[in-house]
Parts: C-alpha cells; structure tokens; sequence
C-alpha cells in the first residue's frame, strides 16, 4: 500500500488492542496464576513459580473428576455439535421455501434464543423430575443445550440458504442428480464452511454451558459443573492450569486451521497459474 | 417438414399465483435449429424456457418432444440440457469433475466418465483447462465449460438463458460465432433466450418474439428483420421508423430513410417524404444515426452512411425532409 | 402443491420437536408450577395466586426487576459502543479478509476457557492486590487500592461486557460487511466529512446488525444468574438469582413464578425490539 | 441363591458394584473412593456439587445417586421426601461408639442441648418407610455421622492487629469493607443471630427457630450494615471463602475450619476465632438412597462400618473436622496429631495435611483447643426453622438491599 | 485550444503493491466535452478515473483541473462528481435525500437543499419519483437518480464508471441518448469509462483507448476509428480487418471489405485481392457479417449490406476471393 492510513485507524486500532487487553485480563490472570509453586493459591501473591499444577492436572483431584467430567463434556459437546448441525441444515432447507406455519416456528425458534436459560433448566429439570424419567446429562442435560445452540445454528443456516444460489440446484437436477445426489454433491459440499461454523458453535455454545445444565445434569457433572462443585473444597491453580492449557490448545487450533487454509488457497491458486500455457 | 424430433409447445401456460406469465402459447421449434426467444424484460422467455427444462411446472397445456409429452418427467429424463445464465458450475469441482457430473450421478465409473467429459471439453476446445476450479476462469471458459456440462448428457435440445449476457460485448461476439458453430456441428436444437436483437438476429434461423405472455411473431431473422408483424416487433427489433401514413402504419428501415436538406432537391426515386428535425447525431462507425423528431412528435431514426453524412453533416436543429423509396415501406397489421 | 409443504414440515420436525418437548413443554410446565404449593421439601399441585400475590406484593421484587433493568440497560449500552467500535474497526479498517477472521478469532480464544474459571480469575484481577490495581498503583494513577472493582455493581456490568461484547460485534460486523463500500466513497462524494459519513451511511444501514446484537445482550443480562452473584460477591441481586435462589431452597413453585414474569418481561422487551428489524430478511 | 457358590460369586460381583454418591467438595474426596476401591472393591463415585445443588438432588432426583452425603439440617428438608430409607442401626457395628452428639444431643451426659436443629433430633425415624422423625434412639436412622465441627469467625491477625473475642466484632465498622459472611440463608442467619446476640441487640428464645419478629430485627441490623458498607463480599462455596481470606479482600468473616487451614498451607496467617458466645455448629451424615436394594444395599452398609471404622476419620479429622467415631480413627493418626487436632495439645512435631503439606510447625496449639472444648461449646446448630420461608424472603431482600 | 477548465493528467501512475495499473499516463482531456475511456478489462480505465475523483490516490504524478493540483484533495473539493456503476444509491434515504446529500452535508438548511434537489430531478425528469426509495426504481430510474445526485454539486467534471452496463440492452441505447442530451445542455466535461466500443462511439466527443495500463490512441470517434493507430486499436474498435501487405499491416474496414466469387470477374475500381474461405455468416439486419479465413489463417470479416449478400449468398466452406478499394487500406503503425 503506497497511501498512508488515516489517524482514525491508529486511533480505532488502539482501541481494538484494549478491547483485547481487556478480553484477555482474565486470560493473563489465569496464564500467570498457573504458573503458581506449589505453595499458592488462586490469588495473588505469587508463591514461587513452577510447572507444578499442570503435573497435578493429570493426576487425580482431591474433588472431583475433572478428566471424566471433561470426557463427558467433550461427548456432549459432540452429540450436540452433530445434532445441531444435522437438524439446523434440516429446518434450514425447509425454510428455503413457506410453508404453513413457518412464521410460528420461526418465532418459536427465536424464543428459544431469548428465554434466560435458568428457565429452560428448570422446565425441562421439573418435566423430568414430575413424569419420573431419569435425569441425565445425555437426555435431560442435551435436549437443554439444544435448546441454546438449535436457534444459533438456525439463523445461521437461514442467513447461508438466504445467500444459497438455486442455479446450483437445478443444474445439478438437470444433469439428473436425484434430490439425495442434488444435496448430497452439491448442496453439502457448498454449505460446509457454514457447517464447520455451525459446528464450532454448537460445541463451544455446549462445552460452556453453566445454566442450562445445572438442573439437567443428573448424577454426572459437565466439565463446568464439575469445576462449579470444585469449588465447594479448596481448588487449586489445577483450574488455572487447566485455562491456560485451553487457552494453548485453542491458539494451536487456530493456527492449524489457518495453515491449513492458506495452503488451500495456495495450492489452488498454484493450480490455476497460467505460467506457461499461453493465454486462451 | 415436420420431424420427429421437433420440439412443440401446445397451449402451454404458466401462472404464478394471479399472473400469467406465459398464457397459452403454442410454437413448433423445428429439429435441429438454431432458435432465440426475444422479448422484453418480463414478457416470460425464462418461464418458458425453465418449462421446457423441467425446472418449472407447467400450469396447463403440454410440451412434446420427439412426439412424447414430457410436461411432467423430470429435467433429466426430458431429452433436454440447460445451460444457466451465470453458469451454475459447481464451485467446489474441477471443470472436469463438473462436466462429468451427471455420468457420476449416473454411476458411471471414473475413467469412463473422465474420458467421455475429456472429449466434450476437448469439443469446446477446454482440455488443458481440466484441472481448474470455475472459479479460476475467464467469463468465456467459464461458459465453454457449461456447455460442455450441458452436452454430455446428449440432448436434443438445449436450452440456454441469456448465455452472454455475463461476457463483456468483446468477448460477447466471440462466444456466440462460437456457440453457432458448435450447434451446426452438433446439428441439435439450440433455444436461446435474449433479450438483444442483434445477437437474436446474428444466431438466428429462427427467432421467436414474445411480449406480455405470448409470441408475437416468430419467423427467420430476416423475415423478422424485413417483414414485422407489428408496430412493437419493429420496433424492438430497432432499425425501423414506424410511419403513419393515410391511417396506416408502415415500418421503414432506418437504412432506408433518407434525409433531404430543404433546398437541396430531391434524389431521384425517393418519395415526396415528410418534414422533421434533427435532433441528435451519434456515431456508429460506418454509420451515423441521425435523430428525428417528425410530425406528430414521431421520434424517427435515419442511418446514414458515415461518409456521405459527413461530406453533408447536418446538426441538432437542423430542418430535414425525410424520403424514402416505396418499395422499402413495410404496412404494419396493427 | 401439498407436496412441497409437507417435504418441509418433515425438514423442520426435528428441531420443532425438540423445542416443543424441551421449551415449549418446559415452560408450560413452569406457568403449571407457578400456581402449586410448596412445603419446605416439596412441591405439590394446587391453584393458588399466593406465589404471584406475595411476588407482586414485595418491594423487593420490583427493585430487583429494577437493578435488572439497570443492569440490561448499562450493559446495553457499553456493549454497543465498544461493539460497534471495534466492529467498525474490524469491517472499514482491515482490508484483508484473512486479517479480519484472524482478529476475530483472536476474540473468541478467552471464552474457551470455562466461564467459571474466568469468573474465579477476576477476584486476582480486580481484587485489592490485583493485577488492575497493582498496575494503576504503580503507574501512579491511584494511591489507594480501587475498592470498586471488584465486588460491586461495577464489576457486573465490567463482567458483563466482557462476556457478551462479541455478542454485539458478530452481527454488527456482518451488516457492516454487507455494505457497499462505494456507498461510501459516493458520501465522501459529496462532500461529508468521516463522523458524516458515520452518522448518516454506516449508522443507518448498521441498524439492523444493531438490533439483532441488541436482542442478544439484552436477553442474556436479563437471564443471567451466576455473573451477578459472583462479580458483586453475592451483594446485589437480579431476577435470575432470586430464581435460582429459590431454585436452591426447594421453592419450585415460587421460583416458577418468578420465572414466569421474568420470562413476560423478557418475552415484551425483545418482541418491541423486534419491530425495529426483519430478523430474517437481514440475516 | 445357593449358599455354597455364595462367596465366590459375592467377590466377583461386587467388583460390578458402583455406587454413587453425591455431596459437597467438602467430604466427596476422591481419596476415600480408591481407598473403598481397595478396601472393599467396589466402585464409589463420587460427583461434588455446591450444597445448593446437593439439597436439590438429594430433595428431586432420587434416581441420580445411591449415596447422598448431605448435612443435618437439610436432612430435615430432604427426608420427608421420601427418596431417603432409614438404616436399621443393627447392621452398624460401631453404632455404639457414636458420639453422643447424634445420639441423645448430649456429648457428655452433662452438656445441655444446643440450639437449632441439633443432629439428633432428625437423627431417627420410627421405622422403615416412615417419614416423620423421632426424638428417641428407635433403631431406625436417617443419617450416618460422618464429620462436623463446630465454626466461628476466621480472622487475618496480621491485619487486624488485636484480639478478636466477640461475634460482635463483625460488624465492628473497623472493618468496613473488609468483612463478609456466607450467603446459605439457613447457615447465615446464625451467624447473624450470634453476631446480633453478641451486640447485645435482640435477645433470642431459641436462635434455631426464631420467631418472625426477631429474623425482622436480625436482618435490619445487617441491612444496615450492608449499606454501609461493612460486607467486602458474601460467600458461597467454601473456596470463596478461601480465596477472600487469603487475598486479603477480607480479614474477618464466617468460615469454615478446614478453610482456615488452607489460608494458612498458603503461608498466608490466619486464626480460627474461639468466641466468647461459643461456636455455631454443622454436622453431616450420610443417607441411603431409598431405592437402594439387594447386594448395592449390603454394600452400602459395608461402605458405612467401613467408614465409621477409623481411616476415613483420621483422614478427615487430618483436616480439621472431627470423625463421628473419634476412637477409632485414634489408630489410624500418629500420637503427635491425635494430640494435636483431637486433645488440644501442643503439636511435638511437624502436623502435615494428607496431601503432605506442612501446616503447623511443632509446638503450635489448634484454634480452639481439644475436641471436648470445641464442640462443648456449640451454641447452636444449622437450622430449619418453622419461618424458614418467612426467614428466606427476608433474606432475599437482605441480598438485593 | 486550450481552456483553463481542462482536467489534465501529468505522467499519472498507480501502484497496487508490485503491480502497476496506470503507467505513467499525460492526457489533457479538453473542458465540455465527451470524453469516453475505453479499453479491455483490468487496462486500468477504472484505476484512472478513481485517481481523478480522488477516492484512490495517486502513486505518481499530478492531477490539475482548471490550473490546480488536485490530486491532494478531497474528493467533494476536487469540482469533480462521480457516478458510481452499480449507482451507489444510499437505500435507506429516499430519491430525494440522496438527491441532496451533498447539500446537507454542507449544511444547507431543509427547504434549500430539497428545492435544489427537486430542481435537479426535474432535469433528469424524476420529479414524480422524488419520495421513492431506491430499491423501489427500475434500474433506469436509478441511473438517473444516480446522475441527479452527482450533479447537484455542480461539478465542471462528471466521472461516469461504466454507467450503463447494469441496463438491458434497450434500455442502454436510451440512457446513452440521455447521457449525451444532458452534457450537451450542462456543457460540462463527462468522462465515461466503458468497455463497449459501440457506445464510445456513439458518445464520445474523445475517445480515450487504454491497455496495458497506458493510453494507446486518443482522438474524436471517427479518428480513432476510421485511423487507428495500431493493430491493437484496430482489432478493439472492431469492425476492421487487419491485413498484413508487404511485409506492412493494413487496418481496412469490414463493410469496405469486397467479396468476388472465383469466376464472377473483377468489380471495377477493386484492386487484387487475396484468397480466402468463408467460415460463417451473421445476419446483422441490414448488413450480413461474413466470417472469413485468409491466407496465414488470417481472420477477416467482410460486412455486406443484406440485399446484395442475398442476391449471391456464400455458404461456410465456400472460396472466394477477397478485395477493397486501395484507399480504404490504412496504414498501421506497428
Ligand atoms: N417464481 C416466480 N414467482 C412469481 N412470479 C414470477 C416468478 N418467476 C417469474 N415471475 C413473473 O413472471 C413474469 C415472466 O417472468 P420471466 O422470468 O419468464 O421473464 P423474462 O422474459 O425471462 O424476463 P427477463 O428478460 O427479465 O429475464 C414476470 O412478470 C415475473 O415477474
Ligand atoms: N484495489 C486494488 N488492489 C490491487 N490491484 C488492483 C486494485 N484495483 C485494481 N487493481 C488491478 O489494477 C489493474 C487495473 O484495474 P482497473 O480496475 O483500473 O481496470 P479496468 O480497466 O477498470 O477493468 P474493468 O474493465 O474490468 O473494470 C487490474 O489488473 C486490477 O487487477
Ligand atoms: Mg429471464
Ligand atoms: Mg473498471
């Protein structure tokens, strides 16, 4: 770029940089506390520094099961993840075009968006417990985050099929695609970044939900459950080395995914070089 | 001499909702040619061309191919291909897996289907450009390659809706000696929808000209061009003067249309014309359009040479009497 | 023509499904609730008043819904200025497509930790000896330690902004990317100044981005239980905790009640907001 | 079931055997469930929940767990239920050594009874399948003992500076900002009574059962307070409390003994408060599910003599909590840290956590004194009251004050 | 002549990073005039005409209007006004207000800014239209709009971005004539950008060719096409064969272009061709183009007027024998 930049965008980019610093306070507190010696706590002062609470974060609690409530976590996140992403397309193409009653689900969905999520666990937390059925983080616990990460996965697909080019549809009828081979070659591979997306926020929507699944959990915690109970016994910076390594361990997905990104694009455009062929 | 092969449209009508979009049309487009639908924005070409394809039910009459009626088979069982107006390739494939796209839909196996969609692209002259994603193609190879999808499935008629319309008016003239050539080869039958008339009128063996939901006129390009039916075909098709004269209409070709500048005599042959005034001149390369208003307010047009309109120049303001030889009035039916 | 209608009722019946048995149903079950009786144990069927009477009676309920508000509104109103901002920053001043995803990720990286963690994480944060005040101590910005940081109405609406700024700039980015920028070459055009520019193009065309934002923050402050009680150090109370602490004593029906007109409330509040925006023709 | 085969199969099938229980972090430890593991083969699970999530559990989802490790007073809410059974104290073997607490309410047969909802009077029923409790030893129990203690204020002496005697002192505007008390209405309103005692400001028949117009007066006085500015912070779960004392955002308020401990494994000083008024007591036991049965029933049994039977004691009173069978843990603790913890006596050398750090250098003497001091005494329990709703409102209010 | 209005450029370059899209380019566009920027995509016609208005900067070079350097200044204070392609309109305001932007942004009170608005609607005859928003005009209403709102700064120069190419084909030919009636009557400078040789000719009172980021030949529309300056011009304007004769290239015009089929005999006044085969033929309506191949695989097209291409019709494949007038050949430089 030969221009100079405005002085609004230094004066917006410092913004963004404390908009960061800010966002990430809690992040620095929680890197910098799980580096605590062995001695320290979950507040400041620093007594000493090691690597010992992450050592301890692979060996057993004194409370809890924070390996099995993160297994537990991570399987739900996935169910959810599949679910949300599998019935989110679904109601997605069936909002391609009206039909009776759209409006009302419609709205129902969006409700759903905006109804404080202590609600939902407390209804779905009563039905259960009045009709008798077991309450469990697979049953109760998941139909309750569905119920948070659904309308997420909706709009979105709303907002991808808004912008979803028919031609492609029915050129593909047209080469005599049946609609299981229109969806399936064309339709699918067009919408999966959107679905990646979808997926990414139905497990992250999952993985961190506190409310929805206070009241549905049943006799196992969630990850963020489990951690809530913890703190019912002295916790240990094991939280805050658990933080840092999520932290780590998001960064690394980043980078990956964008490695991964830019090399496809590379590799395409590689592809598409005209070096040597002469112009057509 | 009709084949069996033709395509015909019996009373067909489309209706959305209230409006009518196509209302009772009926058209034999003979085997093996090449035919535009020509109309006005909205006068329904695309409704009836997504009929023919499949892509759009049929509210009522019937559309028969070969002598079968296929108003209700699906597009792939019709015996008909469409090629999209933005292309519709598939972003997410090579060219190649793009053309070979409904062999995989079919089941056919991988080199078969390879080598058959390798001959199509090497037809539309696309081979070494394989491997690329539409993305990663001019407007033109973009448009080879939908015709090359298009093709694969053997139709006997294609259907193409304002295929170049995308391309820039350089690349516009090149696509369609292109297109011309590859369905006098293929020897099928091309329906082309447009809405310009000189590519209607360049591609043609026959143009179809609809407005407001039914075919005005269909005929060759120059019984068209020569000989409109009406006041609207030619004046769509441009290139005419509509005159009144004794309570008639008559279309006159702007080529036709000669200009007198009063006190310069008249030329031998031209008729005792009428009395108008320029209004505008614009450039055309070989010619000069020269704007009229004529009695009556009647906006006239006279294409002059560009030679003889400079050796004469005349500007905006100017008073002129325009001729004609009788012979070249065209009488309107309406 | 039945058949195409029938094809997306089967597409959309799983998602009603499960929100009719897992929000519909739940919350019928609330409004049932709302009217039982409860012992100190235990909840039982009835049709009383005697929940909503004493709910609607106490001067305590209409503070909290007060402080609710307040909080709502605050949060509201910072989130959509910061959101904005950066959006703003990310969508007209990061002109590689690659940079503004990269940015944006770098956002969301904290809310992969538990919240709960993070919410632990704020006491040595913003705490007496906390990195914050340690920091304006020793920049010499304050001498004694800010006692308001933590534990106070502060601190909520500091947590809440934090946790649902992005909230506001998913949506208010994505309008912002959706405009033409020639629209805003064809301003400068004529002749108006960037905060011009600013007031009468982006802000207008932003609104819908705005509102749907909007709707998000609003409806998570309103819900929200457990930020309230950590960040004020259980000293002030909104609706979500009443419930929950209702919730904590066994009071179903009372709790249900609660949640009944908080749900009302939010249900009205968001309905009016929506009528400022097509949420689904700006999607 | 053929006899012969019995024991065999009994060895193999236990180790099928998972039982679940729930509770708060204080006494879900993980280390009891591998010593089960090893000791009696079975599985326990063990999930921790804050004690509100425990009630709620314990109160509505039966199904959820075989164990509900739960404390007295919400014993008192939770049994009539129904989803807990009594245990017939026959199959105890060490009913008798417990303490006489849980018993008759007496530790010695001299002591009087403290007020509130002492253990013993929800520690029976009057048979199985009954849901209203007895004053007597029937036979028929609805918790089994496992730890209690009796708490007071904790206090920073490093930044207070001067002796602490009185409950009084927490609303001592000294402390302005710097105080706090726990936010379980239940727990807190004692604390409250003690301290509104101590002022001298409201005189109570039964501080356990207090009568609308006294919870009016106790909560206005701590309404004051609150806005003037006396609380930093109210508490809920018991690493709040740890990690307000600890940063120093607070240096006097409610707390719980093993809390104090753990400010103090920090090398941060901290004091386990003896008052002139006496302690506020607690006491958890544990409860069968009520539809236990069959070889999970024996088992649990089996988990509860092995629990009374002296390990899980020591373990525990290593912490700081004292064991309902305090001879038997005697066995499994060192001479130095019986003496320590349970006598009151000077530690003679290091006294070490069962995680192994060092807590008391050698000559330190325990908060509090001996076992018999402490809990002797107890001013009174955790309560139910009969106003607990009226009470719980007016804590609500005090909350959004 | 030179006027003081005169926009001129001054060795203008532009940089995107490594790529150059403007090199170095001098060009005095003369005041009140037409001028028409034509040239084939990514030339850098659009790259040219944003440094003008200001809304890219210039890498290299000056820009001066009426004696000034402007190429540091502000696009609103420039005296230039910009017509955006896709127009630009803002959708939230009506016909109106963005008629009046500009003037509120200034500061013009209400009843001012909305008289001058309404005054300049009324020139681009959108008066009716005047509360309308923008989404509720055809794109021909928009256009005008677009034109309203450009103008009511009262630039000396108006920059036009290929204002005509989101129009139907008959909906372009109208708007030029408009476009053209109103420079005409503002006499201000119109700098258009198109790649559509046909409307630069019909427009321009200068037309501008560009390629490969450099101007290749300026002049009125019948210099540059009947004198082009380099094959590369020839070949853009179209309508021209390039012909290589004694080791020189000739650019001669398509419908100078003679067809004698062997045996026929020589036309008077044609001198000896070459040998060529036809290829194709298109029916332009009053002329037919036909498609040739000369010697060296040459591509030429012969343009003939129809009557006389129908009195002896040649078939694809058929021989003929390719001739002009001499003094049609024009002499190219490279
Ligand atoms: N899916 C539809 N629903 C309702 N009306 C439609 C639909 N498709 C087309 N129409 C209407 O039917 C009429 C004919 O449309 P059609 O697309 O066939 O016109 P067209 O001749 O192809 O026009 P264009 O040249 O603009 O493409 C128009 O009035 C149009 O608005
Ligand atoms: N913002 C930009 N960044 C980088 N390169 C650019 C940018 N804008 C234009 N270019 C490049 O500069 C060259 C000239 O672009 P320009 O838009 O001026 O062409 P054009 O003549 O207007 O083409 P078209 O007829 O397609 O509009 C092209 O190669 C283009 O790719
Ligand atoms: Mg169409
Ligand atoms: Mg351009």
């Amino acid at each position: 770029m030969d221009e100079k930049r405005p002085l609004s965008f230094y004066i917006l980019g410092a913004f963004f940089v404390l908009f960061l610093i800010f966002l990430y306070g809690p992040t620095f507190t929680i890197g910098i506390l799980s580096f605590q010696g062995p001695q320290g706590g979950l507040t400041f002062p620093m007594r000493g520094v090691s690597l010992h609470w992450f050592d301890q974060l692979f060996r057993q609690q004194a409370v809890g099961d924070i390996w099995g409530a993160f297994r537990r976590s991570l399987l739900l996140g996935l169910m959810v993840m599949a679910v949300t992403v599998v019935f989110s397309v679904m109601a997605g193409m069936a909002f391609r075009r009206r039909f009776p009653g759209a409006t009302v689900l419609f709205y129902l969905i969006l409700a759903s968006l905006v109804i404080p999520s202590i609600l939902v666990s407390l209804g779905v937390g009563l039905i259960f417990s009045q009709a008798g059925w077991r309450i469990h983080w697979a049953s109760s616990g998941f139909g309750a985050q569905l119920t948070w990460t659904l309308p997420f996965g909706f709009l979105i697909m709303l907002a991808v099929f808004n912008r979803f080019n028919g031609a492609y549809e029915e050129a593909a009828r047209d080469q005599g695609a049946n609609t299981w081979q229109v969806f399936r070659h064309v339709v699918l591979p067009l919408i999966a970044p959107s679905l990646i997306g979808v997926a990414l926020f139905g497990f992250t929507l999952s993985y961190d939900e506190f409310a929805r699944t206070l009241l549905t959990a049943g006799s196992r915690n969630t990850l963020p459950l489990e951690i809530f109970g913890m703190t019912t016994n002295v916790t240990s910076p094991v939280l805050y080395a658990l933080g840092t390594l999520t932290t780590l361990f998001s960064f690394g997905i980043i980078a990956v995914f964008l490695i991964v990104a830019l090399t496809v694009q590379r590799r395409r455009a590689r592809r598409a070089s005209d070096a040597g062929k002469g112009v057509a | 001499m009709r084949s069996l092969l033709d395509l015909e449209l019996v009373s067909v009508t489309k209706r959305y909702g209230d409006a009518v979009a196509v209302n009772a049309v009926s058209h034999l487009f003979p085997a093996g040619k090449y035919v535009c639908l020509l109309g006005p924005s909205g006068c329904g070409k695309s409704s009836t061309l997504r009929m023919i394809a499949g892509h759009e039910g049929v509210s009522d009459g019937a559309i028969l191919l070969d002598g079968r009626d296929i108003s209700h088979l699906p597009p792939a069982r019709r015996g008909t291909a469409m090629m999209f107006q933005s292309y519709a390739l598939f972003p997410h494939m090579t060219v190649l897996d793009n053309v070979a796209f409904s062999l995989k839909m079919k089941g056919t196996d991988r080199a078969t289907r390879h080598r058959r969609a390798g001959e199509l692209l090497e037809l539309v002259g696309m081979s070494h450009l394989a491997q690329r994603l539409p993305a990663q193609l001019s407007g033109g190879q973009q448009q080879r390659a939908a015709l090359a999808r298009a093709l694969i499935t053997d139709p006997q008629v294609l259907l193409l809706d304002e295929p170049l319309s995308a391309l820039d008016p350089f690349l516009r003239t090149r696509m369609r000696t292109e297109l011309k050539r590859l369905q006098r080869e293929l020897g099928i039958t091309f329906i082309h929808v447009t809405h310009g008339q000189d590519e209607a009128l360049a591609l043609a063996d026959q143009i179809v000209i609809m407005n407001n939901a039914v075919i005005e006129q269909a005929g060759t390009a120059r019984e068209v061009f020569n000989a409109p039916k009406s006041e609207f075909v030619a004046r769509f098709m441009g290139g005419h003067n509509v005159i009144a004269l004794g309570g008639r209409r008559h279309a006159l070709r702007a080529d036709r249309t000669r200009l007198v500048v009063p006190g310069a005599g008249a030329l031998p042959g031209i008729s005792d014309g009428i009395d108008a005034t320029v209004t505008s001149y614009e450039f055309l390369g070989t010619h000069v359009a020269v704007g009229l208003i004529g009695p009556g307010d009647a906006e006239l047009t006279a294409m002059l040479p560009e030679e003889s309109f400079f050796a004469a120049p005349v500007e905006p303001g100017h008073a002129v009497r325009v001729g004609w030889h009788d012979a070249d009035l065209h009488q309107l039916d309406a | 023509m039945a058949l195409p209608a029938l094809r997306s009722w089967l597409l959309a019946l799983p998602v009603t499904a499960v929100l009719a048995f897992f929000l519909l149903l739940p919350i019928v079950m609330i409004v049932i609730v709302s009217f039982w009786g409860a012992t100190e144990y235990s909840i039982y069927p009835a049709f009383e008043f005697e929940n909503y009477r004493y709910l609607f009676g106490s001067a305590v309920t209409w503070r909290v819904f007060l402080q609710t508000f307040i909080f709502a509104g605050t949060t509201w109103a910072l989130t959509l200025v910061i959101g904005f901002t950066v959006a703003y920053f990310l969508a007209f001043h990061i002109r590689s497509q690659t940079w503004q995803i990269a940015l944006f990720l770098l956002c969301t990286i904290p809310f992969w930790t538990s919240n709960i963690i993070r919410m632990i994480s704020w006491v040595p944060f913003l705490g007496r000896n906390g990195l914050a005040n340690q920091a304006l101590i020793s920049m010499g910005i304050v001498d004694q330690p800010l006692e308001w940081l933590l534990f106070s109405n502060f601190a909520v609406t500091l947590a809440f902004v934090h946790l649902y700024t992005l909230f506001m700039v998913v949506p208010i980015f994505n309008t912002m990317m959706r405009i033409d920028k020639s629209l805003i070459e064809a301003a400068r055009d004529g002749g108006a100044s960037g905060f011009q520019i600013l007031t009468n193009i982006v802000i207008p065309l932003t609104k819908p981005g705005i509102m749907i934002g909007s709707i998000f923050v609003v409806a998570l402050v309103m819900g929200d239980f457990i930020t309230v009680r950590f960040m004020s150090g259980s000293q002030t109370a909104n609706v979500g905790r009443l419930i929950s602490n209702d919730i904590g004593l066994l009071q179903y029906p009372s709790a249900a009640a609660t949640a009944v007109v908080l749900l009302a409330t939010v249900l009205i509040t968001i309905a009016i907001m929506l009528r400022f925006v097509d949420i689904r023709k700006e999607l | 079931a053929s006899t012969l085969g019995a024991p065999m199969i009994w060895a193999q099938n236990i180790q099928n055997i998972t039982l679940r229980q729930v509770g708060t972090g204080v006494s879900n430890l993980n280390e009891i469930a591998q010593k089960v593991k090893e000791d009696l083969g079975f599985t326990l699970e063990m999930t921790a929940l804050d004690s509100d999530a425990a009630t709620q559990r314990a109160a509505t989802q039966p199904g959820s767990y075989d164990i509900a490790d739960i404390e007295y007073w919400i014993c008192k809410k939770v049994w009539p239920t129904g989803n807990l059974q009594a245990m017939d104290v026959s199959r105890i073997e060490r009913y008798d050594q417990i303490v006489g607490i849980f018993k008759d309410g007496r530790l010695t047969p001299e002591s009087t009874i403290a007020q509130g909802t002492a253990p013993h009077t929800v520690g029976f029923v009057d048979g199985p399948g009954s849901t209203t409790f007895v004053d007597e030893q029937s036979g028929w129990m609805t918790l089994i003992p496992t730890i209690y203690n009796a708490d007071t204020l904790g206090i920073r002496p490093d930044l207070i500076g001067r002796p602490i005697e009185s409950w009084a002192e927490l609303l001592n505007p000294e402390f302005r900002g710097k105080a706090s008390i726990l936010d379980i209405s239940s727990i807190g309103i004692m604390d409250m009574a003690m301290v509104c005692e101590a002022m001298g400001e409201v005189q109570y028949a039964d501080k356990g059962n207090m009568t609308r117009e006294e919870i009016d007066r106790t909560i206005a006085i701590f309404t004051e307070a609150k806005r003037a500015g006396q609380f930093r912070s109210f508490w809920k779960t018991f690493d709040e409390s740890v990690n307000l004392m600890a940063s120093g955002e607070v240096v006097i308020q409610s707390m719980w003994s093993p809390a104090i401990t753990a400010v103090r494994s920090r090398g941060v000083e901290c004091v386990y408060q003896p008052l002139r008024e006496g302690y506020r007591s607690w006491g958890g036991g544990i409860g069968l599910s009520a539809g236990l049965s069959g070889m999970e029933l024996d088992a649990a049994y089996d988990y509860i003599n092995w629990y009374l039977s002296g390990w899980t004691g020591a373990f525990l009173m290593r912490q700081g909590y004292y064991s309902a069978v305090p001879e038997t843990s005697r066995e499994f603790m060192s001479e130095n840290e019986w003496g320590y913890w349970f006598e009151g006596k000077p530690a003679t050398e290091e006294i070490v956590s069962p995680q192994g750090q060092v807590l008391e250098q050698a000559g330190a003497v325990r908060d509090g004194g001996s076992f018999y001091d402490r809990m002797g005494h107890v001013a009174c329990w955790n309560a139910v009251m009969d106003e607990n709703q009226y009470m719980v409102r007016k804590w609500n209010e005090f909350i959004a004050a």
